[in-house]
């Protein structure tokens, strides 16, 4: 009698058993392999006490973390708002980018124009312009606030990129799904909102992660006009101690957010896809 | 004599300023005429050291590349980088060729604010946020709303322009560049006694931490101060810093 | 009264005219099956009534409406004509029974209890109920087939357009479903079939259309046509084919 | 006899021939108004004066235009070989992180982990981390290089956006092509390589090109540890003017080049699309 | 000797046992045909012998060596498959030419003319040279279909499985189609087909097996089956397609 019988299993699930502890077996080793190099052989460089005081400096760590926690809740808060309206922003670019008609070619030369000047000035450059121009225009105290002009720069320029991904998940659904949906009637609305939208963004979803994890640093941007989030108050210290060690300790913040976030979207993707399929 | 061998190049002096370097440190940003305090400071000291004006080297460099660990491009760094405890641990500081006080540079809507603590205190506050102006905000001034940092003074500039911001501290000659030269209708309305705290704001020459040669740019500085070549410097490019009220 | 009728209808790929002229005319109830070899046009003749396809040149009558007017919004037309295409084209993203029930809920303005029990009829009549909850890629083909006529269905339209309905079914489905399309015609659908199902196109369609390269050769009923067809092509096509 | 018969034309080249006419002045007609409100209304705020000062400087981008050109030269080189490797190890993390079989699951592993950590670690940390950790550690002269190290970080972040859009491409490929290719008796390799990238990476080109000009803005992220680009260079000036017009200067250039190249390879997608439907 | 068997091969999508202990055997040079309602598993199992689906259980024999052990390397068994996809799966990124020759090309190392000219032929042989330079989304859905069964013909593989090769042609192609295939069995080729066409199963199969519900109910030669069915169900089935 074969072995797998014996174990009450099919010879598939045994087979596959045994790939999986051994492929566990092989990512442990690796896995320990690395740290042990990294953590034994990384101290031995010459340099290595200067580098751990500047970079991974426990003292400077405690003493920092919890500011840093506390000017992360800015980075929250413009991230709350931005977010959705980037979302928002950057379909509709990708729509009016995507109108068929010719009689919307004014919309998709105004979706193209905006594309194309928003990724292509640099960031920086939008925020000064916007945070600091518009309100040189002469607008009175509450409405010159660097956070909201800060934050429709970023908005802006994050949404020119969204409509881009955007775009790239429209064109990738097949057009005869389009006509199998305009068949039944459907207006192009309908169409685009029920069938191809739901198609696209599930074959953008890793790419829109990026830049929802790209966003949330990049609000960091919006400390060149004053507000001091997370990065600008690791800055300080950086500054005040002549210690880089804040910075981890920002990036350590960062990672805490965006790994279970994006672990969480993979999740629900794989588990999508094996429930279609 | 003292600095042979010690000195990144054999027989030469590199000195690092910032990128760009400002007036009235450095003039039109070209420290090689020797022109603006903080270059004349260096010719100075390079000169009491044995070097010869040929020999001096200026290169640029960044706050950052001035902390990194590992080798430096310098041999001394001059950005009015004021001497603090922490970066002390980091980095070498020489003895301080120049203590600033700090100030505060006011806007055109606020013009009127009277120099107490109790009025700035309701200004609304900025600074940029790698100097020691962040810390001398947040322990003298405390002020009412969280205060504005940026990365330098031309963003400073921008702010107290577009309105976003009322006053900022600066050194004080810094400060007063400022208000006659950039800002329009700004004003210096006081500044902080030098001597009123521990954290007065001392300028030090930056060396990587252990540099040899820090005990002959000691030498030379000390030198100097007592010889009168210092003050003198001082008085040709800071010479307006007097006359600034005090803030009570 | 024609219920549907094509005039001269042009369509071209670039070079490649797909439809040179054809005219057809379709009475109110009729069935018409088009036939033709494979590439003769028939997908393309049916996309073109749906609109699917901007035409060149000529006109397409609905209810003596001309539809095919440039810039017309198309989708009155479109609600009043189902289509089932050659490839299926369900929506992969929804289930069997979420891809018939989108078009009804969305536009026929019918309670959700009516509508669900409607269409869940459908899917019994056309043997799916259990699959009903499985996405495309989860189906077979010929069940994917059957949803795919479901989802026409299901918007109740005044005219069919089938495009080889059955080609992915077994005999005995064929059976049914040819069952149900005379049932509809029973009850006064207009039908376009485009089939390659010649014994199903002798038996049940009012008309037939022989089509080759982009022409009508030739139309009749199915007597005329398998009996005494007037062209040489069509002779030759149908020898071939009934062999 | 109908207008278009007469006109030579067919209705629906008649009607086309109406639509483009209108939508082009309807296009032409939008653009001068949006043009004339912003050349007419903007200069009546009170404070356009000043921002065009700051903003908008004749002298001062005439002063600093041929450096920021000179600068940019700096910038074309760490793109110039950042982008091709970070294409290629982005590719190769998205594969690895799309490994099907169970004995290659610490490949997947160290694809998620290399992307969750190189993606949400800011990348200044990164350009710090390494572009000054590294060369810490003790290397001489020619290794300790910025321009190493720093193009290193910048690959090692890039790669791994780059990655996840690779990856979101690969899974918008419907798996029946796979079985197909499989079928045929290709290998696993030669499935990916001649029939899943191909239309993977026809799926995500805007997206890539939103990264590739992303990474042409961000290799001023370099400046941070020393080498002088043309953003370090505009915001010298923008420090010793205390203007910012220098970065105006800096975006025109980015545009300059960042237009064209946008428009050409939406120009490559558009005929491919029309080519094969 | 048997060129292709399988033993109690048990295939599972989840909950829903799609193939439940199917065995069967191929010998050298036999066409068998795989008849069975809609949902049967037909495309199952021709996937599964194809190695496209894993199995939960059973082993799938080619030329007497065990080709379903886990783990082993696939490509050498598949090389010597053909297939042909119900939905022809064509690469749509590649003309019709390139879909065909991409596999011969990076597999057959032949020279580029030969291999050339020989796909050629195959293009000739299903009437399609004129659309050899076509995407599959230029194609009617019946060009389409050849260009899938050129596409797998060209590998020269020993064993052909075929899922409906014959939907989406006209009658007249289908007999075309089903000439070719009997010139391909005289040349020796090993052939499984999916089918729904009753009329072909009974002229040129060699076996025919009657799936029900992921169970083989029935296997025979045509006329066992035609003429003299065992099962309750087969008959059942027969009858109504047949009707
Ligand atoms: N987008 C296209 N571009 C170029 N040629 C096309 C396009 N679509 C279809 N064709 C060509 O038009 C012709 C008619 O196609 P159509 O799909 O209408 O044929 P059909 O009669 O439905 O054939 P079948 O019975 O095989 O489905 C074919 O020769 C096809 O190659
Ligand atoms: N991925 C899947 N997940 C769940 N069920 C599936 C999946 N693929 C196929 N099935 C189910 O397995 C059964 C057999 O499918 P298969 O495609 O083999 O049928 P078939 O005999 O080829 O039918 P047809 O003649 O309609 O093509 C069907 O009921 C189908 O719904
Ligand atoms: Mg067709
Ligand atoms: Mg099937």
């Amino acid at each position: 009698m074969p072995k797998y019988k014996a174990a009450g299993m099919t010879r598939r699930e045994l087979y596959e058993h045994q790939q999986r502890r051994r492929s566990l077996i092989i990512a442990g080793i690796s896995t320990i392999c690395v740290v042990v190099t990294i953590i034994f052989l990384v101290p031995l460089a010459p340099g290595w006490e200067k580098v751990q005081k500047s970079f991974f400096n426990g003292a400077v760590l405690t003493k920092t973390f919890p500011k840093l926690l506390d000017a992360f809740r800015v980075n929250i808060m413009i991230f709350a708002w931005s977010a959705p309206a980037i979302a928002i922003l950057g379909l509709m670019i990708a729509l009016a980018r995507d109108a068929k008609s010719p009689a919307l070619f004014p919309l998709r030369i105004f979706g193209a124009a905006f594309t194309d000047i928003f990724r292509g000035v640099p960031v920086i450059l939008t925020v000064y312009l916007i945070g600091f121009g518009i309100p040189g225009l002469g607008l009175p105290r509450p409405w010159n606030s660097p956070f909201i002009w800060g934050s429709l720069a970023l908005i802006l320029t994050y949404s020119a990129y969204v409509a881009e991904i955007f775009r790239a998940g429209i064109d990738s659904v097949h057009p005869s799904q389009r006509s199998a949906a305009l068949s039944l009637g459907l207006s192009e609305r309908q169409v685009m909102k029920d069938v191809i939208l739901p198609q696209a963004i599930r074959n953008v979803v890793p790419s829109q992660m990026n830049m929802l994890i790209a966003l949330q640093k990049d609000v960091s941007l919006l400390s060149f006009i004053g507000p001091v989030e997370i990065f600008r108050q690791a800055g300080v210290y950086k500054s005040l101690f002549a210690n880089f060690t804040p910075y981890v300790g920002a990036a350590i913040i960062f990672l805490i957010v965006t790994i279970p976030a994006t672990r969480y979207a993979d999740y629900l993707m794989a588990r999508q896809m094996r429930e279609r399929r | 004599h003292c600095a042979s061998g010690k000195t990144l190049e054999k027989g030469k002096f590199t000195i690092a300023t910032g990128n760009p370097a400002y007036f009235p440190w450095v003039m039109d940003d070209a420290p090689e005429s020797g022109q603006g305090f903080e270059a004349a400071v260096g010719y100075a000291v390079a000169k009491e050291m044995g070097f010869a004006k040929e020999d001096v080297v200026w290169v640029r460099s960044s706050f950052d590349e001035a902390i990194q660990p590992g080798v430096k491009n310098f041999d001394v760094n001059m950005q009015q980088y004021s001497i603090t405890d922490e970066r002390d641990q980091v980095v070498d500081f020489s003895v301080p060729y120049y203590t600033a006080p700090m100030a505060v540079l006011v806007g055109a809507s606020a013009t009127g604010t009277a120099a107490t603590i109790e009025a700035l205190k309701n200004l609304k506050w900025g600074a940029v946020g790698s100097t020691t102006a962040v810390q001398k905000i947040a322990n003298s001034v405390k002020p009412n709303n969280a205060p504005l940092l940026y990365a330098d003074n031309a963003d400073v500039n921008a702010a107290i322009t577009a309105n976003q911001i009322d006053a900022a501290m600066f050194d004080l000659p810094t400060a007063l560049f400022l208000s006659a030269v950039m800002i329009e209708g700004s004003k210096v309305i006081g500044q902080f006694p030098s001597s009123e705290s521990d954290d007065a704001d001392q300028f030090g020459m930056l060396m990587e931490e252990g540099n040899p040669l820090k005990s002959c740019v000691d030498t030379a500085l000390n030198s100097i101060t007592k010889s009168g070549i210092l003050a003198s410097i001082e008085a040709q490019w800071l010479q307006d810093t007097t006359g600034v009220p005090l803030i009570k | 009264m024609l219920k549907l009728e094509l005039r001269n209808v042009v369509k071209r790929f670039g070079e490649n005219t797909v439809c040179n002229g054809i005219s057809l005319g379709v009475e109110q109830g009729q069935m018409v099956c088009l036939i033709g070899a494979s590439g003769a046009g028939k997908s393309t003749v049916l996309r073109c009534i749906n609109l699917l396809e901007p035409i060149e040149d000529g006109e397409i009558f609905l209810d003596e409406e001309d539809i095919s007017i440039p810039g017309l919004n198309p989708q009155n037309v479109r609600s009043k004509i189902g289509m089932v295409f050659q490839n299926f084209n369900l929506f992969p993203h929804m289930t069997a029974f979420e891809n018939a029930i989108l078009a009804p809920k969305r536009i026929r303005g019918l309670s959700k209890v009516d509508l669900n029990a409607e269409i869940e009829m459908l899917f019994e009549r056309f043997e799916l109920t259990e699959r009903m909850h499985n996405y495309p890629d989860q189906l077979s083909g010929g069940q994917q087939q059957r949803v795919a006529i479901v989802r026409a269905l299901a918007m109740k339209p005044e005219v069919m357009l089938f495009d080889e309905i059955t080609s992915a079914l077994d005999p005995q489905l064929v059976g049914e479903v040819l069952d149900v399309l005379l049932q509809l015609k029973a009850q006064g659908m207009t039908m376009v079939l485009a089939t390659h199902e010649m014994q199903f196109a002798r038996q049940a369609a009012d008309k037939i259309c022989f089509l080759k390269d982009g022409k009508v050769v030739e139309e009749g009923t199915a007597k005329e046509i398998f009996n005494t067809p007037k062209q040489a092509e069509t002779k030759a096509f149908l020898e071939r084919a009934l062999k």
